[in-house]
């Protein structure tokens, strides 16, 4: 599907609700990449599930429009394979902040990675704790100074894309929120993955990160894109990216030529939400297996 | 000649205790008897004793009774924990030539009928066949015919070819006829049949049941003791109507699994055990303040932390009233017999989607792993009513706009519930949120509206106290001044234990009360009675309180929490010790643990002499 | 010219709203004037309304009020918020040269007073220093002496060098000489002075520093509002006392990397809000099966679910009181009062280590984020006792070994309380787990040492209740007919709610509620009263339900549930309300969302009449 | 330290309880090289502390004898995190099953790995649920017929050495119970590391596990130990065969010889369970700070 061939428009996929955002936020741009690339894929408000985690990520669940549940603090993995388990037919995205996905949710993330549940997860990584006001997040650097860390958290920081390639992901991309084509074009390809779509997204916190800025993210940026060599479905080529740890890099990094959703591999097909006014047609052989 | 046989196998852990018990309850089912198991059984895969029992009859049963006729003995531990229930005239059957049971001497009283399990299960194919051989020693026994059990053996074996089926049917005979032939003594039990065709089944399978007859298809679980069952139960049969079991990674991920599938209109469902049901109460809150209809099941098991995984217990009581931070409206719904856990169920279900609420179904180690007998009329099918609540769909949806052509999910109505559209219905698109939200379902911190939607919520449980019929189960003499009242799974125990006073000339009225919240007002009947005892399973008398709140009237209490149900004769005991002015221990079993827990206020209030 | 000042500061979230006031209230402090201030506030960065509002005196303040004196309005809406407590003479400090507020008409009876923030910042150095501009400017309307802001300009900025100092002294300096020399007008309020010296801080902190002062040394947690500035107080304190602080991955984590230090001796704490508080559910069960001291602090926001996060509430009793699957033996402690967060986590790890039991530690968002003064000495430091309960050392372990040489980490004692050593301590080593265990802590489903290690858990409550003064704290008439009730942050509003009611003639009984469990026996109290009152900020009224079933008599409620604390001049309206028979809405704010709610059967039998 | 240097001998760590485990299974021999690594390092049980999961796995607890606490399902690690920080001159081991500490626990693991505490992680991996009675793991086969997975779990196996290293892991091994003189070797290794020692155990589950048996690990285990060219120090090496998804290695397969231990780095020094009686000295310092 492409967006000439639908209706839909990106600003469908908005909501008329005043983004409370910091001015300057990464969130921005990264919320309008995930709305065109909803409406490139020719995708409907009403045939849409959002899931936002907490954090001031989270909030875009009410700044775009179509169904969308905001849930608790991590969890918003484990409802998106809930909705789209239960309807296939609905296009499901999955978004939340580095603390929600990486740190409390890491678990969940591991487990929806192998599961490669037919949906996206956009990641806004601001490597902060925006929300709570600035404490360290599982992707700040080793020295970042907070309020929580006046040393710095002394700890490796998570690598999301080395996370996802151990988990067994079929689809890896990187963005950054204020090369807004490059990020949307990304969503968009992760939307149209048969799998799981993950994508992290550099989008920059200006009230409480004066490190990871859109200058700094700006001049190290590689964009693999560029590199007509690039092969995203050579594994090996993408633990190289992945694991190196001297450089950022954009656009797909890694997919899977040959992944087959979990819907597929069990047979889910179509809306659950259908039910007959009584007992289902064969109900009544169940009893009969307990003679 | 008994109608009433109790009937046992027990060895070890890993021994295969359990499916040979299994096979020996559909062989009595299958001609005709009514069949009530309960089980023994550590949570170690092996090394631990283990036992699988039976009591039989051609009525209907409801409980376990502390007394043993014929016991399969695969170890001596085996007979060592069950002495007390061992009488005149119980017959073990155990095999004298194995080296650990060489030495082996029958209690007083009792007939050992030493057979040689393992060489004739040998001769017969296999060493593995030596339960069976048991099993045809035990038809001897009990002058059963020995063909009863061959329908159950070929749905255990049936798998695996029809030799070892037919090795099974003749290792069942070999027995049989050794104590025929070999001991030919005569023993006291022979189990008549009837023509009656039951389904035999446990509580989990039951809940299982219910669920898909309810229309439930989405399924997401971690497996836990003693909830496994359900999510066994459900995979591999619920795919064949439409749905999906997902194994989550922990029980965070499965509730939060459910509410999305949930959100997508789907009935869904998650079960635990304690421990899960913690993990699970962040969660809680949000399908709750979401309004999202979901069925959250707790087979209750001994606590407190990892407690007695295979013991049990009802304390979480206080936990599914109470847990999860915040003001939570929520049902609370308990099955108290193996057919009520499918009842329930579906009544879960109605009741989650009519008030979009989650609802809590409340089940115990002893309803889930009883495999019990029911005419199969007991499950039926054609009976099951879906109500799905408002669902809007269609053009329907306008009316549940605002100006601006926004779905109102949250809507303040009069009666507290809202309207609801599910992902796909056109023009119904919203969100939903835990924080607190417009009718928009947009969060909020105005001070009106917050109050509009905590009334709202809560004003959905007053429309259901008042709309429907939360009904207690009503059993023995209503005009008695002796008021018990109970919830879960003692009600079976209590209904025998009635039976039993009665030959005393001791009646009782006795309310099971299956829902917990909102529940029945029971003030009148406390008002109304001279003696309210609460028997429940747990230490400190949770039910109780909650009576004690409700009617402002100091209860006694029979608590037991040993981790062994309660059975008839000992509840008759504390009973009559109760009214009797008694502490509650009765005269039964001193170490028991049943105490008689009341408010030290109360204590002396109430002058109890001992 | 009043001695009580109501000063504001608003504006935008990010707006540096907070700092502002602080600068303002040390500055008071320092003048030797008691502070109380309190918040309003989004849980949003930028775009939400916020402010910090301080009431002084000379004398001691305990609660809020609702009404303004000074108001710096860094934005209209400020104003709209306030209007209410805005009141003939109160005046409003805003910048009429900014854009947005060139229009800005002040309300009726108030003075506006126009002061050119922006442009005088700039002149003394950069706008960025409009807020203390206003601070000058505050300065000259009250009479207050500007120089007193320099010390915490100092504090505040110090590490920015001395010209960033420099030049904010003189941002104050302007905005104080804008009003005397341009506006010249004079305005009837007058800050006094005092010699007294006075400590500055809230509720978080001062659980902090009694974490320090009781030897608390590891501290895991995770960040949530509004317990956050637990951990970031203790980061980079605690370290300097040998301790460490653990940001953990989540409040499971928190929860039980706190155990495992506790269980290697530290005493340690994790303090977190509602939403950790579930996730926790599990592992506080383990930590009390294994008897592991610890304290876990809640304090409470809005809920239920992700609620309010920025907003009061104290919704939380039921969950303290009773989360956590199976039968859980606990301390639930409470504050009341800043000062009280200190002395209660002090009493809380002795409690912990005494008893051997997990400890809530419970306070609410108002208390949490309210900065008040106080003497210094009400934290005094020599006073602080240490009780670490049965350690046993050195060759003392002996008397606690069985036969075989074993130590019983959970020996059956009498008082229920068993010795516990530490891990290093040479011939103690033991397991333990949250499997029901024998007294070495090995797992066991024996029914007698299952009975006996319930009955063990629970007799440390009854040692506790029996040995501890559980005592309440009482204010007002004794005699009174009018008891009331309640427990946490509300203590300072009913206690200036009852200076008011005083004046109109009512004298009423007060007691505060520190524990909530174990807890005061109130039945006496109760009994005594004609009226009993339950004051909380939550839609159920959970104490009193606590007080009802204790009691067995039904109390009358007032709630409060939109968000926001209660304020002395609305809970005076909504006492003398309820004793005048009404609903308990009083005759204040309709809209505020308090409600006398009593259950549908008591609403017949007291037949309120509105 | 040596075996030769200690006093203490391996069975001073085993305690005097039965285990339970079926005759056969994986975990006596895990146990066993446990507790002769412990010995070997010239630990002693009053100074050791051990923390078990809950699992068949989780047992062990019960049959060594040293300090131990037996947790919560999943959240073995954090507790270990905590004795180890509150006094550093404890040995400090966890363990647990392959669903306790890459199913419930996956979470912690990736933080406590990359937080590179100074302890050591056993798990015991069986590639099943044990104790609930056989339902698939997150290690198990994609094709793994279970009661829960009756046409197997459909989903990519965690590969916990992939998980471990994306994790940023300073120590890696994996070996196989019955291989007990190796077992023992790298776990002395692991304890020995200066950081988080983390070995995965093939540790065959005789009752519910018909795949992953000890023939299967006997003839599949390559040992890395055999391979002089190997370098454990070099990530790339470990990359390569911790993806290779063809085969399964045994030694320490990776090490980071620069690893510095969270202790270190926060400067955390000597036991805190020793406090004062009253306020510490300097307490009233923290009053004054806020005048
Ligand atoms: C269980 C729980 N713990 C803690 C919180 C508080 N909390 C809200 S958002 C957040 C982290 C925000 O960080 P991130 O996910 O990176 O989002 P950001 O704000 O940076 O976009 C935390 C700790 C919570 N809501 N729930
Ligand atoms: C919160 C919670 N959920 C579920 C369980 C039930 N449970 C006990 S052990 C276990 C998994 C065991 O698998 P593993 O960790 O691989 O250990 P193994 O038995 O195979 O050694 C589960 C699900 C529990 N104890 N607690
Ligand atoms: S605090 Fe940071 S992440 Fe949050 S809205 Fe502001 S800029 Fe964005
Ligand atoms: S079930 Fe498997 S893992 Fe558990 S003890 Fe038996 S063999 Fe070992
Ligand atoms: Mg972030
Ligand atoms: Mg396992």
């Amino acid at each position: 599907m492409s967006s000439e061939s639908s209706d839909v428009r990106f600003i469908d996929f908005k909501s008329d609700a005043q983004p409370t955002w910091c001015p300057g936020c990464g969130d921005f741009g990264t919320m309008n990449g995930m709305m065109k690339a909803l409406a490139n894929t020719g995708n409907h408000p009403d045939d849409t599930f959002i899931v936002a985690g907490i954090g001031c990520s989270g909030k875009i669940g009410t700044y775009m429009h179509s169904y969308a549940l905001h849930g608790v603090h991590g969890r918003a993995l484990p409802v998106g394979i809930g909705v789209k388990t239960a309807n296939p037919d609905l296009e499901v995205m999955v978004s939340g902040g580095d603390g929600d996905g990486y740190s409390i949710g890491a678990g969940h993330f591991v487990h929806a990675v192998r599961r490669n549940i037919d949906m996206s997860y956009v990641v806004m990584d601001n490597r902060i704790y925006g929300l709570t006001k600035g404490q360290f997040s599982p992707t700040s650097r080793e020295d970042f100074e907070t309020a929580t860390s006046p040393e710095g958290p002394q700890q490796a920081p998570v690598n999301p894309l080395a996370l996802a390639l151990a988990s067994g992901a079929t689809f890896i991309g990187q963005t950054f929120s204020s090369d807004a084509q490059r990020h949307a074009q990304v969503v968009q390809e992760a939307i149209e993955h048969d799998g799981f779509g993950f994508v992290n997204v550099y989008s920059p916190c200006v009230t409480f990160n004066d490190v990871d800025t859109y200058d700094y993210f700006r001049e190290s940026l590689v964009d693999l894109g560029d590199d007509e060599e690039y092969d995203r479905t050579d594994e090996e080529a993408a633990i190289e990216r992945i694991m190196d740890s001297q450089k950022e890099y954009q656009g797909v990094i890694y997919q899977d030529p040959d992944s087959v959703a979990y819907g597929e591999k069990h047979g889910i097909e179509g809306s659950m939400a259908e039910i007959p006014d009584g007992a289902p047609d064969g109900a009544t052989d169940l009893v009969r297996e307990f003679y | 000649m008994p109608e009433d046989l109790n009937w046992a196998v027990g060895g070890e852990a890993g021994d295969g205790i359990d499916s040979t018990g299994k096979i020996f309850a559909q062989a009595l089912s299958r001609a005709g008897r009514h069949v009530f198991t309960s089980k023994d059984f550590a949570s170690r895969i092996r090394g631990g004793y283990t036992a699988y029992k039976i009591r039989t009859s051609t009525e209907r049963i409801e409980s376990v009774v502390d007394s043993l006729d014929v016991l399969i003995a695969l170890t001596q531990r085996t007979v060592e924990e069950n002495t007390e229930e061992l009488h005149d005239g119980s017959v073990i059957i155990y095999d004298g030539e194995r080296t650990m049971m060489e030495d082996f001497e029958a209690p007083e009283g009792t007939v050992g009928l030493s057979v040689p399990l393992q060489r004739l299960a040998e001769e017969a194919g296999g060493a593995i066949m030596q339960n069976v051989v048991a099993l045809g020693a035990a038809c001897a026994v009990c002058e059963f015919d020995v063909s009863y059990l061959d329908e159950s053996l070929e749905k255990r074996f049936g798998g695996k070819g029809s030799s070892i089926v037919d090795n099974n049917k003749e290792a069942a005979r070999a027995g049989r006829d050794y104590v025929n032939d070999e001991i030919a003594d005569t023993f006291p039990y022979d189990l008549d049949t009837t023509d009656a065709d039951y389904v035999l089944l446990n509580g989990d399978e039951a809940i299982g049941m219910g669920a898909i007859a309810a229309g439930c298809r989405f399924y997401a679980g971690y497996p836990i003791t003693p909830a496994t069952d359900v999510m066994e139960y459900l995979k591999g049969r619920i795919e064949r109507f439409g749905g999906h079991v997902v194994q989550a990674e922990d029980e965070l991920s499965a509730i939060n699994m459910a509410l999305g599938a949930a959100r997508a209109g789907a009935r869904a469902m998650t079960a635990t055990s304690g421990p899960g049901i913690d993990l699970m109460a962040e969660t809680f809150g949000l399908v709750a303040t979401t309004e999202t209809p979901m069925v959250i099941c707790d087979v209750m098991r001994s606590g407190p932390s990892t407690g007695m995984p295979t013991k049990q217990e009802q304390g979480d009581l206080d936990m599914l009233l109470h847990g999860g931070h915040g003001e939570i409206p929520r049902f609370v719904v308990g099955a108290t017999t193996v057919a009520e856990c499918f009842h329930k169920t579906i009544e879960a279900f109605n009741l989650a989607e009519k008030y979009q609420t989650p609802v809590y179904l409340v089940a115990d180690l002893a309803l889930s792993v009883t495999e019990q007998t029911y005419p199969p009329e007991e499950f039926d099918m054609d009976a099951v009513e879906v109500d799905r609540g408002p669902l809007v769909r269609g053009s329907d949806i306008e009316e549940w706009t605002n100006d601006s052509d926004q779905f109102t999910p949250h809507a303040a109505t009069e009666s507290g519930v809202s309207p609801r559209t599910i992902p796909g219905t056109a023009g119904g698109a919203h969100m939903t949120t835990g924080l607190e939200h417009d009718e928009l379902g947009r969060r909020t911190e105005e001070t009106e509206v917050r109050v509009e939607q905590v009334d709202k919520r809560q004003r959905k449980v007053e429309t259901a106290q008042r709309d429907e019929a939360w009904t207690a189960r009503e059993f023995g003499d209503a005009d008695s001044g002796t008021l018990v009242l109970s919830w879960g799974s003692n009600e079976g125990a209590i209904r025998e234990a009635m039976e039993l006073l009665d030959e005393q000339g001791t009646t009782i009225r006795f309310l099971s009360v299956p829902y917990l919240f909102p529940r029945p007002d029971l003030t009148e009947a406390v008002e109304a009675a001279e003696e309210v005892i609460v028997v429940e399973c747990n230490a400190t008398g949770q039910f109780a309180d909650v009576i004690e709140h409700d009617t402002l009237t100091r209860v006694k209490r029979i608590n037991k929490y040993d981790g062994v149900r309660f059975d008839a004769d000992e509840l008759a005991a504390h009973i009559t010790d109760v009214l009797a002015g008694g502490d509650g221990k009765g005269d039964s079993d001193p170490d028991s643990g049943t105490v008689n827990e009341t408010d030290a206020e109360t204590d002396a209030e109430q002058e109890i002499t001992t």
